[in-house]
């Protein structure tokens, strides 16, 4: 008979879902629904405040993320205004990004992703965890513990709070980077990077090595892919570039953001509180088919080594060319946005330390002179979960009068259910199916890291 | 039975209280709906004790002290006047009609306008009805 | 083995998990000898409707110390805070969100189902679409601070709390002791020199960076409600502190008030706006005076603003 | 020393020999404990004088409830025992004190003062001697004293009007004035007694309160209602409680017969005889000095006056002819209560002026048991409801009041009283304190305005902290404002007792703060007031700063010739000058003004700056406000365009330097009230009646064939000053009464000026042709009164004039501690007033200045240091920058911040507390907490 099952909630990922797996009579898969459970409002009740105070409230969008919405938003409201930062306060609020990814990536593959890889996607829940992981392999725990705790300090103690950020404000930043705090950034960040690459082997020769099988078909779909890329030479970007829309079979257009109205729309489900972005400039609409994907394209970290030319920093680039070796370009396997991952892990120290290394870093002139007016301003980042877009109007006091808001996750929530759906039902077959196979599922899911 | 309305009036010891002390020697009567609490300034009001006494359930709340320039510690009326122009805007924002809540000076000398205040005040919250009674000011 | 704990997440950003695992050093043994984690869906996989979801009812397993963090949005987290506290012996709100509403509450300043069919009419969604309503948690009127929905044993605000705190609320409930918090305003952690704000006559927007000398310690800086800035420190309890000052203060940034009220019932508005005119300031300065409430805008204190119907003034 | 009189007084000055007589009490003050069981048991009933005449009395009894010393006493002259050795003495039976003592005796008692003040005041006058007013036949028509008694809640008729003869409720009632004064013929009393006509409005406007529709007339002479605020008063009683004037004097009483209704015959204002009939009539009875005071005078050998006062000088109004001893009361002439309270303090400072070589030699201070601390203990709170008589019970159901308060928390012990403030409910409450440990007292009577000081006292006395007592004011605020909602003041009062009790509980035990005293005093204004206390503080040992802004003392004396005894004020001003500039403890500061002022009593700094710019600052511990006041520049009756009309003042010059135009004048007009008494300037400026009738009496003397006319509203030749208006009458000067609304029109006519007036006795317009018309100007505040009130927060009144902190029983000081006032700063006085004043003054600046330190309210700003975090929100709305911001840890910069406050700066006015979001700041006796719980108690149920 049918039955439903309710894999609730969906654990290890940062947002509240659901996986509803509807089975027929003969207990095979005949339809799945990733419920994406909450919605809080943010576009609304931002309206009325005065701009410079919303890239403080946008933030609490997500307490994993908040540094890309927090610069996202001062971005729109940069344009709202019509400031250009100095060049410090650009710099300095683009370390602050590429740091807070740093931190982003080795939490989500080691705290969250690794143990279905290190203690296996059929152990047991209650080991299966980064608390079985301690057990596990303690020495690397610590060592993850300790990396990641560095890297939260270091933003901590520069920039005031590293959840939910204040420092960067409209026009810049709130405040010029003395010198030792330029050394002892440097200093920790090579720690950083040094350990990123160290993941990198780490999970190439322990993990993806030994599960490549599931690694290829696991939740694999085919679709197109969004990121964000530098105006001249098309490399790897996250603060700020222009966007690129790939086609599954490679083709791309390049757009600047505040175009993205141009490109992408918001397709409703009833069964989810997340919208579901597509490509509208396709001209196909909107079909989650696994076969013949309409409008369907990916964000995040796979998406975004896919649609780079390459990446200006050499030990990421060395590893973006051996990734492309093995998998082509664009690679379509759901799995490798963990090696993505790490591979953007790499850049993002890199580039911290490029960042921290221009003379004019520590210079005094953080901030742009502000006027409140009426305007519009859009900006986009790139965030760990994809592409970030704020969209500010605001009126002649300078308060947001309209807002819209397209965050990273919901770009994945079409590719996610077709992943699970995928998932599901290549493991379940008449009715059978277990705990692991369950997670497996989730897995599909975890990996984009929602 | 008709709404009896309670009302809090916040009387500065050296004015509103005397006048109000005066009106009971003159027997000047008027309505029973306030309950007076005598402090030592108007400026001692605390807004908190407004939105309290409302939260609380009274259906009005005043704040009586001494004229302008009269008051005993200097300026505490202005801070007190300051002040009111402050809680009777946020009323609203707390969903509360800017009517319930009034500041009045009162010389020791004038039982009658304390007279006047307080059956005025008891008036037009009798006509504004009970404090969470049904919101009239909601469209 | 350590206490049995669960955690759970509600209307939240996960800020306060972050938080969490930003104790640090002491995380690892933290989470694996002091506390026995049973039920924590950012860390670990055990489910509401039994592992292979084929369960009906929602069930959390028992647990001697219970952590909730985010406010009570929908049905699905009134569900969830529910089952916590019949799990649990101690229930401890963590974050803003739970002790105060936090910044979701700020949608109880607007009309709900208004902005939620705005929300599913941007420039950029499909014309037509509707409020999602199927298999979805449908909302509650307002959001909730837990405490309005059930007891809370424990609080511990912040957005995010501060590592060392959770530390020591959650050391001290396996020791069964009171944990030692912060009872007074941000300005007892804040070293900035005071004098007096009665020389401001008005507010200023947050538009320019504030006054200070580049690389020198912030004890050497004016207070910034002095320097005109809205400072929210003198209304909102201390907790953030860390390094000899109050977070945003250190990164030279007025503070907006996270932790909530000093005094656990009491109004930041209210209070705020009071320090402000009773120094003879223009509280009309404050643009948008009702966001000095986005973060304690739970209990009833934020409220849609209601157009008033024109009355005759009572003569 | 009571039931005692003094035979004679032997000695000098500084050192007399008094014999005082004392009567036997047959109850022994020792054992007796006010039980009152012997008058319950006491067969034998008496007219109680108390009463005057409308109750009885036994003949063991007390004077009246809140009689001091609260014990019992017997009336030999009607006691049966004692009248017949043997007879009843069931009083002895039931005493189980044992205090009945019939075989008690007089004694004589020797005691040795330096000086003497007499006091011994006044009785009314009695109407039964002539039959005229029918007082004594006709038992409806009664005296003002006695309708006082039937208006007091504790009176025979619990404040009921009705009539003696039949009990019927008084519809209609007569005020007849000047029963027994200004009055020759019938008693010989010719003087004012100058308080009636003000007792008949008030005993109006009461009754009408007790009894509304109550119809009440005053038929009068002349309105003498010329204190502070008492014409305000007048126009209040005509206004809002319909009292009815008549100006007319009714010459007798008669019944219609019939009825116990009593027939008046009188002139109208039209001038037409008429009839009317009264339910009641009150004989508005004067004042007279009793006759065991004339024999006191005559045994201590003092001169009376005429009218049988004792003789004083304007210069000297407390001092009698006898050296060493003084007076005050109505003994030196008729006074109302104010002008009593001051020359008590005006006969203290005199005294102290003549002792003051021995201050203190004799004093020791009130000792108070050791403060009970219960600042641990639960809290035991009792209640203590006052029936005031009939105030409070009449209204409000005592019985459920008492029964509810049971019910409130904490509350142990409940008790009703029928006077919660008489003496023995003080000793009964103490008691209770002691037996029932009691730390926490809820009163529920009247206004803690007046009363709480005495139970701060009774709670001393039973060794508890003075603020542990709360009030509930259900007498002001309550049963008399709602006496027609009886079950809606109970239930008022139920609230108003939870709230006190819920506050109570809350309130801890303070310490009065006591700061040390600069003892030097301030005096500002050089004139007859500012000179005198000067001088009296500086002959009582002080340095005195006196500070005036011209370049010569004297100040609005300089305009005067006589004061109204004939005394010659340009040589008594003169002395005075002399005693000032000579007496080197006082520092005179000419043409210098007070400029800015701080501080608090004991401890001010007032910077005067002088004509040249120069400053100075002067410490002092008390300061007199003796600023005088100025004339009135009339706009009206063509003053600014007729050389010949001139004021009062101007004429008294042009008088005494004969000038042409008075020599030659024929026709002098005098016009009273020139800018008194009327819209803006409501208040009677007192000194012009005597004035204008004393010029007119020079005139008329030097002249008799002048014509003077006097155009009056009400001739105020209060008290004494009565002879000089029968004088002016026996030597022609013509009396012609206008009206407000009816103004003498003053023009000019060629050499003569028309000055046209409508006579209410001729009934017809009258047109007097004068040569020289003077106006009596009014006196007005000084004009820079504001700026000298806001450099000290004194107050002033509607009119301009300074505020003294009570018009009764504080007349001369300011709610301002140590700050004081006197002479037409004040309000407009003649000159014996002013001086008494400025005694009084001194006196009171005096009980400061003597003293080494101040003991302050404990009423001040208390640093919550658990939750002040020094956020500095509170510094600056200070009004007195009590508070100022430190380390939490002396010189420890990171140990935080938290706020001082200074308490002799801090005036507990609370604006800090109500600016701290935390709760940080607290005004001890009215914390957040204390407030708080008042509110939720207010609203719970």
């Amino acid at each position: 008979m049918k039955k439903v099952l309710n894999i609730a909630p969906v654990s290890r990922i940062e947002g509240h879902a659901k996986i509803a797996i509807h089975l027929d009579d003969d207990g095979n898969v005949e339809n799945t629904f990733l419920h994406i459970q909450s919605l809080r409002g943010f576009e609304k009740f931002i309206e009325g405040r005065p701009a410079e105070e919303v890239p403080r409230i946008v933030n609490r969008i997500c307490g994993i993320c908040p540094w890309m919405h927090h610069l996202a938003s001062n971005k729109a409201v940069d344009g709202a205004f019509g400031v250009t930062p100095t060049p410090t306060g650009h710099k300095l609020r683009e370390m602050c990004q590429v740091m807070a990814h740093i931190n982003d990536k080795i939490l989500h593959f080691f705290f969250l992703a690794a143990p279905d890889f290190v203690l296996g996607p059929d152990a047991d829940y209650s080991v299966r965890n980064i608390m079985g992981m301690v057990k596990a392999a303690p020495e690397l725990a610590k060592q993850v513990v300790k990396m990641r705790q560095l890297g939260q300090m270091m933003l901590d103690k520069f920039a005031g709070k590293a959840i939910h950020p204040v420092a960067g404000v409209v026009g810049g930043f709130a405040k010029p980077m003395a010198e030792e705090e330029r050394k002892e950034l440097l200093q920790g960040t090579q720690t950083l990077l040094d350990f990123g690459c160290y993941a990198l082997d780490f999970a190439i020769n322990n993990v993806f090595a030994k599960y490549m099988d599931i690694i290829g078909d696991l939740g694999a779909i085919k679709t197109g892919f969004l990121g964000m890329v530098d105006r001249e030479d098309g490399s790897l970007r996250l603060y700020d570039g222009k966007l690129r829309l790939m086609k599954s079979d490679g083709s791309f257009v390049d757009f600047e953001g505040n175009e993205y109205i141009d490109y992408i729309g918001e397709h409703v489900e009833p069964w989810a509180y997340s919208k579901m972005v597509y490509a509208k400039s396709w001209n196909e609409g909107f079909d989650m088919a696994l076969t013949e994907p309409k409008g369907i394209y990916r964000v995040n970290t796979l998406a975004r080594i896919n649609v780079c030319d390459k990446i200006s920093t050499p030990k990421a680039q060395a590893a973006l060319e051996t990734f492309r070796n093995s998998f082509g370009r664009p690679a379509q396997q759901t799995l490798l946005y963990h090696y993505a991952r790490l591979i953007e892990l790499i850049y993002s120290c890199e580039r911290t330390i490029e960042l921290l290394e221009w003379e004019g870093i520590t210079g005094q002139n953080v901030r742009a002179k502000v006027e409140p007016k009426a305007g519009r301003g859009v900006g986009v980042v790139e965030a760990p979960r994809g592409t970030l877009i704020h969209d500010y109007t605001t009126d002649e006091n300078g308060c947001i009068s309209g807002a819209n808001l397209i965050v990273g996750t919901t770009h994945n929530i079409a590719p996610m259910n077709m992943s699970v759906k995928q998932a599901a039902s290549t493991f379940i077959k008449d009715g059978v199916y277990s705990e692991g196979v369950l997670n497996q599922v989730e897995m599909a899911v975890r990996a984009y890291d929602p | 039975m008709s709404f009896e309305p309670k009302i809090i009036a916040f009387c500065c010891n050296w004015c509103s209280y005397a006048a109000a002390d005066l009106a009971g020697i003159h027997r000047m009567q008027y309505p029973h709906n306030v309950r007076i609490i005598r402090l030592m300034c108007s400026g001692m009001v605390h807004p908190e004790f407004v939105m309290d006494a409302l939260s609380q359930g009274a259906d009005g709340v005043m704040v009586l002290g001494c004229h302008l320039g009269e008051c005993h510690y200097r300026d505490g009326n202005y801070r007190a006047m300051d002040r009111s122009d402050m809680v009777a805007e946020l009323l609203e924002d707390f969903g509360y009609e800017q009517e319930r809540f009034s500041l009045t000076w009162v010389s020791s000398q004038e039982p009658d306008k304390f007279v006047k205040a307080v059956t005025e005040m008891t008036a037009s919250i009798k006509e504004l009805g009970p404090v969470n009674g049904e919101q009239a000011e909601v469209v | 083995m350590g206490v049995t704990t669960a955690l759970e997440w509600l209307g939240s950003c996960s800020g306060c998990e972050i938080a969490i695992l930003n104790i640090g050093e002491d995380l690892v043994s933290l989470i694996t000898e002091t506390l026995n984690i049973v039920h924590a869906p950012i860390l670990m996989d055990h489910k509401y409707f039994g592992q292979c979801g084929e369960g009906v009812t929602l069930e959390i397993p028992e647990a001697v110390v219970g952590i909730v963090t985010g406010g009570v949005n929908n049905r699905e987290h009134l569900e969830v805070l529910q089952e916590m506290r019949k799990k649990c012996k101690v229930l401890l709100a963590l974050g803003t969100c739970a002790t105060h509403g936090g910044i979701p509450a700020l949608m109880n300043g607007q009309d709900q189902l208004e902005s939620w069919e705005g929300i599913f009419s941007t420039v950029s969604t499909d014309p037509g679409a509707e409020i999602p309503n199927v298999e979805v948690p449908p909302p509650l009127d307002r959001v909730y601070a837990c405490d309005e929905k059930v007891k809370i044993d424990m609080q511990l605000p912040g957005c995010p709390p501060n590592p060392e705190l959770i530390g020591e609320v959650i050391v001290a409930l396996a020791e069964g002791r009171v944990p030692v918090l912060p009872g007074k305003s941000v300005c007892d952690t804040c070293p900035t020199k005071r004098e007096g704000k009665g020389m401001v006559d008005k507010v200023k927007r947050f538009i320019n960076n504030v006054e200070f000398k580049p690389g020198t310690p912030i004890d050497e800086m004016r207070c910034l409600l002095e320097q005109g800035y809205m400072c929210m420190g003198p209304v909102t309890v201390a907790g953030c502190a860390k390094r000899g000052g109050p977070s945003c203060i250190s990164a030279r940034v007025p503070c907006r008030g996270c932790f909530g009220p000093v005094r656990r019932d009491g109004n930041q508005l209210l209070d705020m706006m009071n320090g402000l005119v009773s120094n003879g300031l223009d509280f009309k300065s404050v643009v948008d005076r009702r966001s000095v409430l986005r973060f304690s805008g739970a209990h009833g204190r934020l409220r849609p603003v209601k157009k008033r119907v024109a009355r005759g003034k009572v003569k | 020393m009571t039931l005692s009189e003094i035979t004679t007084i032997d000695g000098l000055a500084g050192n007399f020999t008094v014999t005082v007589e004392e009567a036997p009490r047959y109850v022994d003050q020792e054992k007796c404990i006010a039980c009152g069981d012997c008058t319950e048991k006491c067969p034998k009933e008496v007219v109680n004088e108390f009463d005057a005449e409308t109750g009885k009395r036994k003949a063991v009894y007390v004077k009246y409830p809140q009689a001091v010393p609260l014990k019992y006493q017997i009336d030999a002259d009607t006691c049966i025992r004692l009248q017949k050795t043997g007879a009843c003495g069931a009083c002895e039976e039931v005493c189980d004190a044992g205090a009945i003592n019939f075989d008690d005796v007089g004694r004589i008692h020797e005691v040795n003062v330096g000086a003497v003040v007499m006091a011994p005041g006044f009785e009314v006058f009695d109407p039964a001697d002539s039959g005229v007013w029918g007082y004594g036949t006709f038992p409806n028509v009664i005296t003002s004293l006695q309708l006082e008694r039937y208006l007091s809640a504790s009176g025979p008729t619990e404040g009921q009007l009705v009539r003696p003869s039949d009990g019927k409720v008084v519809n209609k009632v007569a005020f007849l004035q000047c029963i027994g004064s200004r009055d020759e013929n019938l008693c010989g009393n010719g003087y004012c007694s100058s308080v009636c006509c003000m007792y008949a409005i008030k005993e109006a406007v009461t009754a009408k309160v007790n009894s509304p529709g109550l119809q009440t007339s005053i038929f009068y002479m002349d309105m003498r209602t010329h204190g502070k605020e008492f014409d305000q008063y007048m126009e209040r009683a005509r206004e809002t409680s319909s009292v009815r004037f008549v100006r007319c004097r009714v010459n007798g009483v008669e019944t219609d017969g019939t009825s116990d209704d009593l027939r008046l015959s009188y002139v109208n204002e039209e001038g037409r005889q008429v009839e009317e009939l009264f339910d009641m009539v009150v004989l508005s009875v004067g004042l007279q000095t009793p006759k065991h005071a004339l024999e006191l005078a005559h045994n201590a050998g003092i001169k009376l006056t005429g009218d049988n006062f004792a003789a004083t000088t304007d210069f000297a109004p407390v001092q009698t002819s006898r050296e060493g001893i003084f007076t005050c009361g109505s003994f030196s002439g008729p006074k109302n209560i104010p002008q009593s309270v001051t020359g008590g303090s005006a006969a203290a400072a005199a005294v102290s002026d003549l002792l003051s070589p021995s201050r203190f030699e004799f004093s020791t201070d009130v000792s108070f048991p050791d403060e009970k601390d219960v600042s641990v203990d639960q809290p035991r709170v009792g209640v203590f409801v006052c029936r005031c008589g009939s105030n409070i019970a009449g209204v409000v159901d005592v019985e459920a009041l008492a029964e509810y308060s049971t019910l409130l928390p904490e509350v142990v012990y409940v008790e009703k009283n029928l006077f919660s403030c008489s003496q023995d409910s003080q000793d009964m409450i103490e008691e209770r304190i002691r037996e029932q440990n009691l730390n926490r007292i809820v009163i529920a009577a009247c206004s803690p305005r007046t009363h709480e000081p005495l139970f701060r006292k009774t709670l001393k006395a039973a060794g508890l902290n003075e603020y542990l007592v709360e009030m509930a004011n259900i007498r002001n605020q309550n049963s008399w404002v709602h006496i027609a909602e009886p079950e809606a003041a109970t239930s008022k009062a139920k609230d108003l007792v939870r709230m006190a009790v819920a506050r109570v509980i809350c309130s801890d035990s303070l310490k009065p703060i006591s700061v040390p005293v600069m003892q030097k005093g301030l005096v500002i204004g050089g004139g007859i007031a500012g000179m005198t206390a000067a001088l009296n503080m500086a002959e009582q040992g002080f340095e005195v700063h006196l500070v005036e802004r011209t370049d010569i003392l004297g100040g609005n004396a300089l305009n005067l010739k006589h004061t109204w005894s004939g005394q010659h004020v340009p040589t008594e001003v003169g002395k005075l000058v002399d005693k000032v500039v000579w007496n080197e403890k006082i520092v005179i500061h000419k043409e210098f003004e007070v400029t800015a002022a701080e501080g608090f009593v004991g401890n001010f700094r007032s910077t005067i700056t002088g004509k040249d710019g120069s400053q100075k600052t002067i410490e002092h511990g008390a300061g007199i406000v003796a600023t005088g006041a100025e004339q009135y520049i009339p706009q009206e009756y063509n003053y600014e365009s007729i050389t010949r009309v001139v004021t009062s003042v101007q004429f008294d010059k042009l008088y005494e330097l004969n000038e042409v135009h008075v020599r030659k004048a024929k026709n002098f007009v005098f016009i009273q009230c020139v800018g008194s008494r009327e819209e803006n300037n409501m208040y009677c400026s007192k000194v012009c009646c005597t004035h204008s009738v004393q010029s007119a009496i020079a005139l008329k003397k030097e002249n008799p064939n002048r014509n003077v006319y006097i155009l009056y509203r009400d001739i105020r030749t209060y008290g004494q000053r009565e002879a000089l208006y029968k004088q002016a009458r026996k030597l022609g000067v013509i009396f012609i009464n206008y009206e407000l609304h009816g103004k003498p029109n003053v023009a000019e006519n060629g050499q003569v000026i028309n000055v046209e007036i409508w006579d209410h006795v001729l009934h017809r317009l009258l047109r007097l042709e004068a040569d020289m018309v003077i106006l009596a100007i009014a006196v007005r505040p000084n004009g820079d009164a504001s700026t000298l009130s806001k450099l000290y927060k004194l107050p002033v009144d509607g009119d301009g004039f300074f505020q003294e902190a009570h018009s009764k029983i504080r007349p001369v000081d300011f709610s301002v501690d140590g700050m004081f006032v006197a002479g037409l700063a004040h309000y407009p006085k003649p000159i014996e007033e002013s001086v008494a004043q400025a005694l009084a003054a001194s006196s009171r600046a005096v009980t400061i200045l003597s003293k080494t330190k101040v003991s302050l309210d404990g009423v001040k700003a208390i640093v919550d240091e658990e939750y002040c975090d020094g956020c500095a929100l509170c510094v600056d709305v200070c009004p007195y920058d009590a508070i100022t911001l430190v380390d939490r840890v002396a010189d420890d910069p990171d140990g935080g911040k938290l706020i001082r406050v200074n308490q002799a700066q801090c005036k507990g006015c609370g604006i800090c507390q109500g600016s701290c979001p935390k709760r940080g700041v607290n005004i001890a006796g009215f914390t957040m907490k204390q407030i708080s719980a008042q509110i939720s108690a207010a609203l719970a149920v």
